[in-house]
This record gives C-alpha cells, sequence and structure tokens, in this order.
C-alpha cells in the first residue's frame, strides 16, 4: 500500500512541475555536457516527462510495466549509463556504512540507557544525560564537516574522501583492500555512531526507569534473585521491546543522517549518488534511489514487527 | 505458637522531597509470633503499603526507612536486625525466610515469561543443586497447592485469569517454604467469591506449612474473619492493636470504632450507619497532636497538641487521650 | 404502585471482538436483562466484575445502544436520535465509579456545575446562576459551599469530589440517577456519607435510583429490592430481605456466604466457607459462553437441563423471583441446607 | 498546569534559549546594520579569511564577509523556515488528528490510512527529493515541503490521546448531560493537550531548522537568502575546511545544536512532568537521601 503511494509520488511529481520542466531539463543537459542534446536523449526525456503523446493512465502503466521488469531507464547525467548500474556500484557501500554504524550505535546507546535507567540520579547518569542531550541535537553534516577538518585534515590521521584506497588493486579478497576499506571508512562510521547512539541511549534510560518500577522487578528483587540477574532477566529485557521497534522505524532517519555524511567525505554510496543526481537533474537516478530507500524502510518495518512478536508473547493471541 | 518470629521497634518511613519530608509511617512497633496472622488495617494514606515495603526493605527513593529495628528471629534461635545488613547479606533471607504477595497480579509478574520459568527462576537459584526438571516438578507441586493445574506452567501471564494469577503468585511466595509472608491486599483485584476461595486456600496452607502472615487491607470485614491480631493504622501510626475479637467487640480508638462501624452488616438489624465524617488527612500537611482530632468526635483539648502513644489499655494497645493506661 | 419512570426490556449487549482472526465474533455482555425503576425507590443490581452490570448501566444511559430490547422512560419508547437524547439526558443521569476521573481537572467545580446548569437552562446567567450554582452544592451537603466553589477537582479529597458528581447530575433536574458502583473507589470511612446521601436524595427528591454494585452488604443497606446478575444474566430479583434472607439461587446463596461479615466469625463458631477450599471455578468467557444456564459449571446443584436451556423465571409469593431449574423442578428445597 | 512546567529547571532554561533565538530571528538583521553597521554581504577587502579578531569577532569568510554579521543574520534564514514548517505540520497535525481521534468511524480509518502513508515515507529522502524538482524556491516554499513531511507523528499522538480523552470518564459525563461535539472538544478534550501540542510545535521547530540546513548545505534550499545552512555549505564548497577556516562553519552549526539542546530540555522536562518516576533522579535529594537511610549498606553508601 505504501510502496504503491510511494510509487505513483514518485510517476506523478514531474509530471506536475510547472512550466515544461522537460524542455529546461534540456538545456541543462547542454549546459553540463556541452553539446546539444541527441536525439535519443530528447526523446528519453521526454519520455520521462510524459510529453503530450500519451495520456496520463496509459503513461501510468508504461510506468509501472517498467518498473515491474527492473528497467529503471537511463541516467541522464552520465548518459547512456543504465540507472541501475549506478546504484548497483553504489548501494553496497552505503549498506556498509548504514549497517555496521546502526548496529554498533544500537548496541551502545542501549547497553548505556539500560545502565543509566537502572540507577536513575547515579554519577554516570548525571553526567551522561545532558551531554547525549546536546549531541544528540548536533546535526550530522556539520559534526561531519568538523571531524573531517579536526581528524583528517590538521590531525591527518584519517584519510580526506573515498571509500577504499585507489592505489590498492580493486579486489574483494585482497587483505589491503579490505583494510584500506577500515581505514576510509573508518571516520564516517565514528561520526555517524557518536551521533547515532545518543537517540537510544535516551529511549533506552527512560523506559528503564519505568521498568525499574514495576511489580515485577520489585518482587523479582523480593525473591533475593541477585542484581545482574533482575537487571537482564526483568528489567533490561523488557525495557528492549521499544527499542526494538524503534530500530526499523528509525532507518528512514537514519539514512538522511548517512545520506548527508556520505556527501561530506565523498564516500561513493547512495547519498553521495543522489547528492549528484539532484544537483545535475538526473531525475531518473533521483527516482530509482528513492524508490530503493521506501522499499527498505518498508522491509525493516516488517522485520521489526515479527522480532516484536518473537520477543513479546502478548501480541502473539493477537496476530 | 508463642515463639516470637519477627518484633518491629519504632519503625519509621519518611519520604524526601525537595521541600522537605514526609513521614508515611511513624513509630511503628509490634511483634509478630511464629504461625500467627496479623491483620494491618487502613485506609488510603495510613502508610499501610509504606509499612509492607519497610518490612521487607523494598521501598525505593524517594521513601526512607529513618529509624527503628526489625528483628527477625530464625528457626535456629539467631536474632538478626534485617535493617543493619547490607543487601547481599539480605538476599540470604529472601524469600527463604521472607516472602511477599503483592496486590495486583497482573504486574506483579513478568509478562514475558511463562509462568513456569519464574517458579524455576527463583527454585534454582535458592537451591542451586536443583535440576531443571526437579525445579519444574516442585512448580507443579506448588501450583497443585492453589488449584491449578500443572499444564499452566507453560502459560505466559497475560492467557491467565485474574484469580489464577493472584493464586499463582500465593503458590510463588511458598516456593522457598518461607516463615513469614508479607501480603499487601492480596484480594483487592479480584472479585469476593474468589476472594473467599483465596482466602479458604490459605488458611489450609497456613495451617499445613505453619508460616506467620502480615495481612494488609483496607477492608477491616475481612480481617474480622481472618486475623489473630489485628493494627488499625491511620496517619502512619498505629492507633489500636489488640485480638480480633477485642477489636470488633470491643474497640477503644474513636477511630476503629467508626472504622467498625462503616461496614453494613449483612445479616441482623439495619440502623442508619454514619461512617466517619471528614477525609482522611493529606501526610504533606499532617494535623498536629492526634491525626484523627479533626474527625473525632470525642476530642479533648490536648489532642491537637500531643502525640499519643501506644500503650496497653484493656486486654488492647491504644493510642488515644482518652484512655488512662492500665498497669 | 405506580407506573415505573424507566423500564428496560429483554436488553441485550454484544460487543464485537477486535484482532486478526476474530472477525465476527463478540462478547455477549449483557442477554435479556429487564430492569424497572420506580419513583422514590433505589434498586440495586448486584453482581461480579465482567457479569454485564456497568453494561446494564451505560445502556441505560445511552452511552450506547442496546443490541436488542427496548428502553422506556414514562412508557415512551427512547430512541437514539440526537434529539431524543438531550430529551433523555434531562431525565437520567449516571454516576461514575471513579470520582477522580470523572471531573475535568482543568476546570473548576463553578464551571462544571455552571456548565451542567446551563446546558438545559440557555438563559441562566449572572446571579441567578451563582445561586442556582450554591443550591446544588447545598443539596449535597457541600457546606459551607463558598469554600468549594472555586476549587479545582485536585484540591478535593475522594468523597468531596463525589459529592460534586453527584451534584452535576442533579443540575438537570432528572428523575433517574443511575449509580455505577458510586462508592467502590473510595475510603471505607467515607462511604457510608455517600450512601446516606442517594438515600436522602430519593426520599427527599423522589428520584428513582439504580444502585450498581459488587457489595451486597452496602446493597442491603441502601436499597429497597436487590438484583443479581451473573456473567450477563439476571439470576434472581426481589425484594431486599427475602432475597438476603432466603436465596432462590445457588449463585446468590455463593455470593452471599462468600462476602465478608464482621457479624459471622463471632456467630456461633460458624466460619462461613472458611473450612471448604474447594475450587469452585471462575466465571465463564463471554466470547463463548456454556450453553443454558451459564452458571451450570459451578453449581453443585447442576442438572442435564441446566446444562441445554436457561430456566424460564419462576415466581414466588413476596415478589421474589429466580431463573433456576431448580425450581421448575420442585427442587428448591436443596438450597435450605448447605450446598 | 503552567506553573508546573515552569517551575521544571529544564524547560526554564529550554524555553530560555528557545527565545533568545527568536529574538535574534527578529532583530538580528536590525542589529548588524545599525549596530554592526555592516551586512553579510558586505565584503572587507582588509580582512579575507581571517580568524576571530577585534574588528570581527567570530573572523571572516574567504570572500571577506564578517561571519558573525552572517550568522546573527541567518538565524532569521533558518528560524523562519522552522516556525513556518512547524505552524503548518502542527495545524495539519490537528486538523488530521483530533477530527480523527474524536469522531471515529470511517473518517477515522481513511486520515489513519493517510497518516501512515505518510508517516512510512523515507521524509528526509522525499525532501529531497522535492526540493531537488523546485530548485531555488522561495523560503516558504521549502517551509511548505518541509512541513508536508513533518506533521504525520503530531497526527498520530493527537488521535491517540483525542481518542483517550474522548473515552475519559469526564468527557462521557458532560456528553451525557447534553453537551454539544464542539464544546466538547474544545472545552474538554482541547485544553489537555497544551503540553503535547506545543512540545510537537517545539520539536517540529527544530526538525524545520535541520531540515532546512540540511537542504541548504546540499545546495537546493532556498536561494538568495542568508541561513545557518548556507553559510556552512559555503564554507563547504570554497574549501574552509582545506584552509582551516573553522571559524566560519562552526558556529552556524553551533547554533543549530544549540536550538535543538533547548527544544529536547523542553521536551524532557514536559517528559518528567507527565511522568514523575524519571525525575527521581534528583543529586540533591539521592545525597540526602543516602544520609538519612537508617541501613548500612556499603554497597550504595561509597
Amino acid at each position: 500500500m505504501t510502496f504503491w503511494a510511494a510509487l505513483t509520488f514518485n510517476f506523478l511529481i514531474p509530471r506536475f512541475m510547472p512550466g515544461d520542466p522537460a524542455a529546461t531539463m534540456l538545456r541543462r543537459i547542454q549546459q553540463l555536457t556541452g553539446q546539444a542534446p541527441t536525439p535519443d536523449q530528447i526523446r528519453s526525456v521526454r519520455l520521462f516527462f510524459g510529453g503530450a503523446r500519451e495520456n496520463l493512465p496509459a503513461q501510468y502503466l508504461h510506468y509501472l510495466n517498467d518498473l515491474v521488469h527492473f528497467r529503471f531507464g537511463l541516467s541522464l547525467s552520465e548518459y547512456p549509463t543504465p540507472v541501475s548500474d549506478l546504484i548497483a556500484q553504489a548501494l553496497p557501500w552505503t549498506l556498509l556504512l548504514v549497517g555496521t554504524t546502526t548496529i554498533i550505535a544500537w548496541i551502545v546507546g542501549t547497553a548505556l540507557g539500560a545502565y543509566m535507567g537502572w540507577k536513575p540520579g547515579s554519577r554516570f547518569d548525571a553526567i551522561f544525560a545532558p551531554t547525549t542531550t546536546f549531541l544528540h541535537a548536533i546535526p550530522t553534516f556539520w559534526l561531519s564537516l568538523v571531524a573531517l577538518w579536526a581528524f583528517a585534515f590538521q590531525l591527518g590521521w584519517f584519510p580526506v574522501s573515498g571509500a577504499y584506497d585507489p592505489d590498492v588493486p580493486y579486489q574483494i579478497n585482497n587483505l589491503w583492500f579490505l583494510l584500506s576499506i577500515l581505514k576510509y571508512g573508518a571516520l564516517p562510521a565514528l561520526t555517524l555512531i557518536f551521533i547515532g547512539f545518543n537517540g537510544w541511549l535516551f529511549t533506552m534510560r527512560n523506559v528503564m526507569v519505568t521498568t525499574v518500577s514495576e511489580d515485577y522487578v520489585l518482587l523479582a528483587k523480593a525473591k533475593g534473585l541477585p542484581t545482574w540477574r533482575v537487571l537482564f532477566k526483568y528489567a533490561a529485557r523488557n525495557a528492549l521491546l521499544p527499542n526494538v521497534t524503534g530500530l526499523a522505524l528509525a532507518i528512514g532517519g537514519i539514512l538522511g543522517g548517512v545520506l548527508l555524511t556520505e556527501v561530506v567525505f565523498t564516500y561513493p554510496g547512495l547519498g553521495h549518488r543522489l547528492y549528484r543526481a539532484t544537483v545535475d537533474h538526473d531525475f531518473p537516478v533521483m527516482q530509482t534511489i528513492f524508490l530503493l530507500i521506501t522499499l527498505t524502510v518498508l522491509i525493516a518495518n516488517l522485520i521489526a514487527d515479527s522480532i516484536y512478536v518473537l520477543l513479546d508473547p502478548r501480541t502473539r493471541d493477537e496476530a | 505458637m508463642n515463639e516470637v518470629l519477627l518484633e518491629v521497634d519504632g519503625l519509621t518511613v519518611e519520604y524526601l522531597s525537595q521541600t522537605g519530608s514526609v513521614k508515611a509511617c511513624a513509630d511503628v512497633s509490634f511483634t509478630l509470633h511464629r504461625g500467627q496472622i496479623l491483620g494491618v488495617a487502613g485506609e488510603s494514606g495510613s502508610g499501610k503499603s509504606t509499612l509492607i515495603t519497610a518490612l521487607t526493605r523494598l521501598q525505593r527513593p524517594p521513601a526512607v526507612t529513618s529509624a527503628g529495628r526489625l528483628v527477625y528471629h530464625s528457626s535456629d534461635g539467631d536474632k538478626v536486625d534485617l535493617l543493619t545488613l547490607s543487601e547481599r547479606q539480605l538476599r540470604a533471607y529472601r524469600w527463604s525466610e521472607l516472602a511477599i504477595v503483592l496486590q495486583s497480579a497482573m504486574d506483579c509478574l513478568n509478562p514475558v515469561m511463562r509462568l513456569g520459568d519464574q517458579f524455576e527462576d527463583v527454585l534454582r537459584y535458592h537451591d542451586p543443586q536443583l535440576t531443571q526438571r526437579q525445579a519444574w516438578e516442585r512448580a507443579e507441586e506448588l501450583v497443585a497447592m492453589v488449584g491449578i493445574g500443572s499444564d499452566r506452567l507453560r502459560s505466559y501471564p497475560h492467557e491467565l485469569s485474574g484469580g489464577m494469577r493472584q493464586r499463582s503468585l500465593i503458590a510463588l511466595a511458598l516456593a522457598c517454604d518461607p516463615d513469614l509472608i508479607v501480603m499487601d491486599e492480596p484480594t483487592t483485584a479480584v472479585d469476593v467469591v474468589m476472594q473467599r476461595q483465596i482466602l479458604a486456600q490459605l488458611l489450609q496452607l497456613q495451617d499445613r506449612l505453619g508460616f506467620a502472615v502480615v495481612f494488609v487491607t483496607h477492608d477491616l470485614s475481612l480481617l474480622l474473619e481472618l486475623a489473630d491480631q489485628i493494627a488499625i493504622m491511620y496517619g502512619g501510626r498505629i492507633v489500636e492493636l489488640g485480638s480480633a475479637r477485642e477489636i470488633y467487640t470491643a474497640p477503644k480508638h474513636p477511630y476503629t470504632r467508626g472504622l467498625r462501624d462503616s461496614f453494613p452488616p449483612l445479616h441482623g438489624e439495619l440502623t442508619t450507619m454514619r461512617g466517619i465524617p471528614g477525609s482522611p488527612p493529606d501526610l504533606r500537611t499532617p494535623p498536629s497532636g492526634c491525626a484523627f482530632h479533626p474527625r473525632c468526635a470525642d476530642r479533648l483539648d490536648a489532642c491537637d497538641q500531643q502525640i499519643p502513644l501506644l500503650r496497653p489499655v484493656g486486654r488492647n494497645d491504644v493510642a488515644c487521650l482518652l484512655y488512662e493506661e492500665t498497669p | 404502585m405506580t407506573a415505573p419512570v424507566l423500564e428496560a426490556t429483554n436488553l441485550s449487549k454484544e460487543f464485537p471482538v477486535h484482532g486478526r482472526g476474530s472477525r465476527g465474533t463478540t462478547v455477549k455482555a449483557v442477554q435479556n436483562a429487564n430492569v424497572t425503576l420506580h419513583k422514590g425507590s433505589i434498586v440495586a443490581l448486584v453482581g461480579e466484575s465482567g457479569s454485564g452490570k456497568t453494561t446494564v448501566a451505560r445502556m441505560l444511559a445511552l452511552a450506547y445502544p442496546q443490541t436488542a430490547g427496548t428502553i422506556r422512560l414514562n412508557g415512551a419508547e427512547v430512541s437514539h436520535a440526537r434529539n431524543a437524547e438531550r430529551s433523555y439526558f434531562r431525565q437520567v443521569q449516571l454516576i461514575f465509579q471513579d470520582p477522580f476521573a470523572s471531573l475535568n481537572p482543568l476546570h473548576k467545580v463553578r464551571y462544571t456545575l455552571g456548565r451542567a446548569l446551563r446546558i438545559h437552562q440557555r438563559t441562566l446567567r449572572g446571579k441567578e446562576l451563582e445561586e442556582q450554582t450554591l443550591e446544588l452544592l447545598r443539596k449535597v451537603n457541600l457546606t459551607p459551599v463558598e469554600q468549594f466553589i472555586d476549587k479545582f477537582p485536585h484540591e478535593l479529597s475522594g468523597g468531596q469530589r463525589q459529592r460534586i458528581v453527584i451534584a452535576r447530575a442533579l443540575a438537570v433536574r432528572p428523575s433517574v440517577l443511575l449509580g455505577d458502583e458510586p462508592i467502590s473507589m473510595l475510603d471505607v470511612s467515607i462511604r457510608l456519607d455517600i450512601l446516606n446521601l442517594l438515600a436522602k436524595l430519593r426520599d427527599e427528591e423522589g428520584l428513582a435510583l439504580l444502585y450498581i454494585t459488587h457489595d451486597i452488604a452496602s446493597a442491603r443497606y441502601l436499597c429497597d429490592t436487590i438484583q443479581v446478575m451473573y456473567a450477563g444474566q439476571m439470576v434472581e430479583g426481589g425484594p431486599r430481605d427475602s432475597v438476603i434472607q432466603s436465596p432462590k439461587h445457588p449463585y446468590t446463596k455463593l455470593l452471599l456466604d462468600s462476602s465478608p461479615d464482621p457479624g459471622r466469625s463471632l456467630r456461633s463458631g460458624d466460619t462461613g466457607l472458611f473450612d471448604v477450599a474447594d475450587d469452585l471455578g471462575e466465571p465463564p468467557n463471554l466470547v463463548d459462553p456454556p450453553s443454558g444456564c451459564q452458571f451450570h459449571p459451578r453449581c453443585p446443584f447442576a442438572m442435564d437441563e441446566c446444562r441445554q436451556t436457561f430456566p424460564e423465571r419462576t415466581e414466588f409469593p413476596d415478589g421474589q423471583w429466580a431463573h433456576c431449574w431448580l425450581h421448575q423442578k420442585d427442587r428448591g428445597h436443596v438450597l435450605e441446607g448447605k450446598p | 498546569m503552567l506553573n508546573g512546567f515552569l517551575r521544571n529547571s529544564k524547560v526554564r532554561i529550554g524555553l530560555g534559549v528557545f527565545a533568545a533565538f527568536l529574538l535574534l530571528a527578529l532583530l538580528g538583521p536590525w542589529f548588524v546594520s545599525a549596530v554592526m553597521h555592516t551586512t553579510p554581504r558586505t565584503i572587507d577587502y582588509d580582512a579575507l579569511g581571517q580568524p576571530p579578531s577585534a574588528k570581527h569577532l567570530l573572523g571572516t569568510t574567504l570572500p571577506g564577509s564578517d561571519v558573525l554579521a552572517q550568522v546573527i543574520v541567518g538565524a532569521r534564514g533558518s528560524v523562519f523556515v522552522g516556525i513556518t514548517s512547524a505552524v503548518l505540520a502542527t495545524v495539519i497535525a490537528a486538523l488530521v488528528g483530533v477530527p480523527s481521534g474524536f469522531l471515529g468511524g470511517r473518517l477515522d480509518h481513511g486520515l489513519t490510512a493517510f497518516t501512515n502513508l505518510f508517516l512510512t515515507l523515507p521524509s528526509f529522502a522525499l525532501t529531497l527529493i522535492i526540493a531537488g524538482y523546485v530548485q531555488g524556491a522561495a523560503w516558504w516554499v521549502i517551509a511548505l515541503i518541509i512541513a508536508a513531511f513533518e506533521w504525520p507523528g503530531g497526527a498520530r499522538t493527537l488521535r491517540s490521546q483525542t481518542m483517550s480523552l474522548r473515552g475519559r470518564d469526564f468527557t462521557v459525563a458532560m456528553r451525557m448531560l447534553g453537551e454539544s461535539k464542539t464544546r466538547l472538544v474544545f472545552a474538554e478534550v482541547m485544553p489537555h493537550m497544551t503540553g503535547i501540542v506545543s512540545a510537537m510545535f517545539l520539536r517540529a521547530c527544530v526538525a524545520g531548522v535541520f531540515a532546512e540546513a540540511a537542504l541548504s548545505f546540499l545546495g537546493i534550499g532556498t536561494t538568495g537568502s542568508v541561513s545557518w545552512g548556507t553559510i556552512i555549505s559555503e564554507a563547504q564548497g570554497q574549501s574552509a575546511i582545506l584552509n582551516g577556516l573553522w571559524w566560519w562553519f562552526v558556529p552556524p552549526g553551533l547554533c543549530i545544536a544549540l536550538l535543538g539542546t533547548a527544544t529536547a530540555l523542553v521536551n524532557f522536562g514536559i517528559d518528567e512532568i507527565s511522568n514523575p518516576r524519571l525525575s527521581a533522579a534528583n543529586r540533591k535529594l539521592m545525597k540526602r537521601f543516602r544520609r538519612a537511610a537508617r541501613t548500612a549498606e556499603p554497597e550504595v553508601a561509597r
């Protein structure tokens, strides 16, 4: 349902742009490449904006049909590279960056939050609570800039751009190549983790504070169970539930931060690609990336729902 | 029967806040014997629930036990003040000597653990030799004692009915064969028929296993049938302490009398009854002197200045200026 | 006897069950309930939680429509049209269980009562409004009235709030009050005060009252007639003393035996049910209720008939009635002894 | 209730900072021209890319503009977009959420589906794409686009709040007195949501500032006007990092972070008021607590 709506959005937006976007577009291509557009190019731009030849429903069917067959068209700025090729190059990098940073940030944030919520008012809690509030409010892209300036330019600890060392052969089975991925990815990843974990920390802390005052935690203590057992088996396990659902729901928001970070670090992922496409008015690429992101978010939601059902027996009967 | 199990002496619990402290329990003292049922009756704000958490040392900030002694007499003759133990030392007493049943069973059972696992958890911690199988068998025995089928051990708390949850909580309290069970309104959340059944089971089990009970409730009429001794609390203090029969037939404190007369009888003559006019005190701004004096029909001039102490009057202990101490 | 003010016949309510895989299933909350209220008299509806007593009250208050059955106010059938509802609300008012929840915490007493008065007397303003508001407070014994009129709910105790709730209901000058466990959330020592107030309103204002409770002892204290509900069905009813002294339905007897009674343990060594700890089971699941009499799975006298059909009503000489096969089969005497 | 809000120190600090920025947005341009006698675009040819000094408190950009003047004027660009988008988002949220929750039925089904649709769409990517299509639009168009993806969360909260308030005894009681629907909504239900709505508004405000900054940073935000985002974007575009001109891009980012912190503080304060357990964490109280405790508990005491 949502996916269908996203598809339709995607279809409609370029068709409702004011003026003659196709003409503007062609002019811009000309500026960009310095050559008059080829007839092929003109045709593909016209087709994209719907031209005047087909009526709207027919265009819509055409558009859906293309999608079903995974025909995403050709990139306009890097004509005539197929969009799918550009995406295929960028996707693994983003997956790598988003995957590792999200998981690490989630684990760090949840663990620290659980500890803070267990003893609210402790020194640890008192110091960390205001700090995380501030960290959480920092715009990711700005912190990326600062990090880039401080650690890459001033201190020279990390490379300034890219995802791997261009001097090392591009082979997945080459250890040096893998190490260079680590080296190039470290700074963007650290930045993302540094900002990302705060949100998890706060939700976890607050849920934990509430859970700790539940009667069953009190009773677990009355049972004489050791502290760590009460903490893990009774308090943290139950407090974890909202953070699990949150993980999936946050994927959409996390992507926003990652996209910007990629731009700052010139990291060759989807975000960078999307940014380039936006600047170059490469609409087919923009459309496809958007669809991909929507799809990811939807899948993440599905996964979170099923994990939640696994963790919480109360939802099982209703399902 | 006359062996002392728990001596409570001058127990005081305060709730701290930025603006000062509120005494929810003040100078509470009583002695509980082995196998005895002590009923504590009181209305909202009387400090009865605070007493429960203080007895079990489960109070949470901002509540703090600021004075008193809780001397526990072990079956081997050792005496120990529970308030001086560290959390680690106390753990040895928890559940194996001193168990607790709380009001809302739904909130007391971990919603994401099967009922049987919650039994197994506590059984195997207190007896590490127990295998999983043995623990499970013991759990089956325990729930059978309160009339629950062993197949229910595989259920999650939300799949059980209210009465079943409350009974399984009692079974859970019995798991380590404690000498004392503290109960906080254990039947308030269930219906009268179920309440009757639970209390009947409780009395049978108590008869068989010989544990002592501190039973806290707002329902005095229930205690009159159930308890050996009854303590009446008002405004954080015990105002009267005596046997159930004395409390019913010859209440001394005006509050006790008023409370007894707040329950219309089910049988016998019906007359217009009054209850007690006024409202229970707000503990943040407690009345001076005896907390009951603003509602008391028999008050003396000194009642708003002097806090009366609990002392023997006739066969009861009463905290009221109306009475002379009987030597 | 005068004509009834409010009369409900064969009232039933089914609630749809939500959740996946339960489409079309319903909770049969109330089945064929009858209630008749007369001017200046109090009917108590006694039952455990889930017996459907609150649902009956809410249907009578038009909080939601009944699935079947009719409600008559002064002989005229009540419809759910908007205007009809408004004029019905002038006659019938509901008092809620929880005085802490039924007053808007953001409004002062003056606003709450003032609105209630003005809803049906639109032109009421100024001095007259003030006078009527104070009069309401006096009616519910909240004196001195000046002390209460400008209070917010959180500045009042539970008992005082419940009086405000009653005053609000009285603002429309109703002829019927429906009290849904009006005292169960209050402290024990102030419950009788509220019950006495309700009795006063019956006597002085001639109100018809439905008193819903799980506490049969308080029902006995207040009411003239008692009706007992079990699992959505009315099982017994009649004059207060007959029902309490000689219950004609096994459930009523169980309820009476289970209720705490301060006098009991001190009377002739009779310890009530404390010596029997049989597992009597629990009330049935109303999504899939047992056939016949709902009580049969817990009834020590259950017969084959009980499992098949719900018994007809048996009438007794003094107006008492019961739905129980024992009487249809002339075995009513078994209820005299102990089960 | 309002007093309760203001007594909470977190709420006070947060609102203070927020008000300061609001003031900056309103009076900033006047201050820059009247007091500092400059504009954000004025070029000081004697100071190109200079670090902070007495003449230029926050230094100058590479083309020689005063950074402080830019940051002050930029506050207007950022905060106006933030507030406009927040007003729009809050209004939409209220218009969708409250009727949906109060009236229920088919209308509710429709509106809920609509809300969920917007809720699952990856909002930033979509904002980016739409802003990309309409490149170089006026600031209010950007605000509109941001608002279009900012409202669904609020609508969902308001819906569930309205639903719960509609079912609360006091609303039902007034309904059973014959009170009209409009009055029920405005006199009984709405006043309870002031706290939530203001928290929502603040959150939307900051989200708007964030989104505007991100879009401007990518060079697809508003054209012509100065905002914190455009300052950072310009700094990056003219290799401020490479040249080590940290004073150029650090201040605007700090401003955004400060504004974000302020809002977060207000929201935490509101959380604490509605859930007092969260505020049990009072250090002074904990100390007194330990002193008062009669128990000698070595684990906790030292």
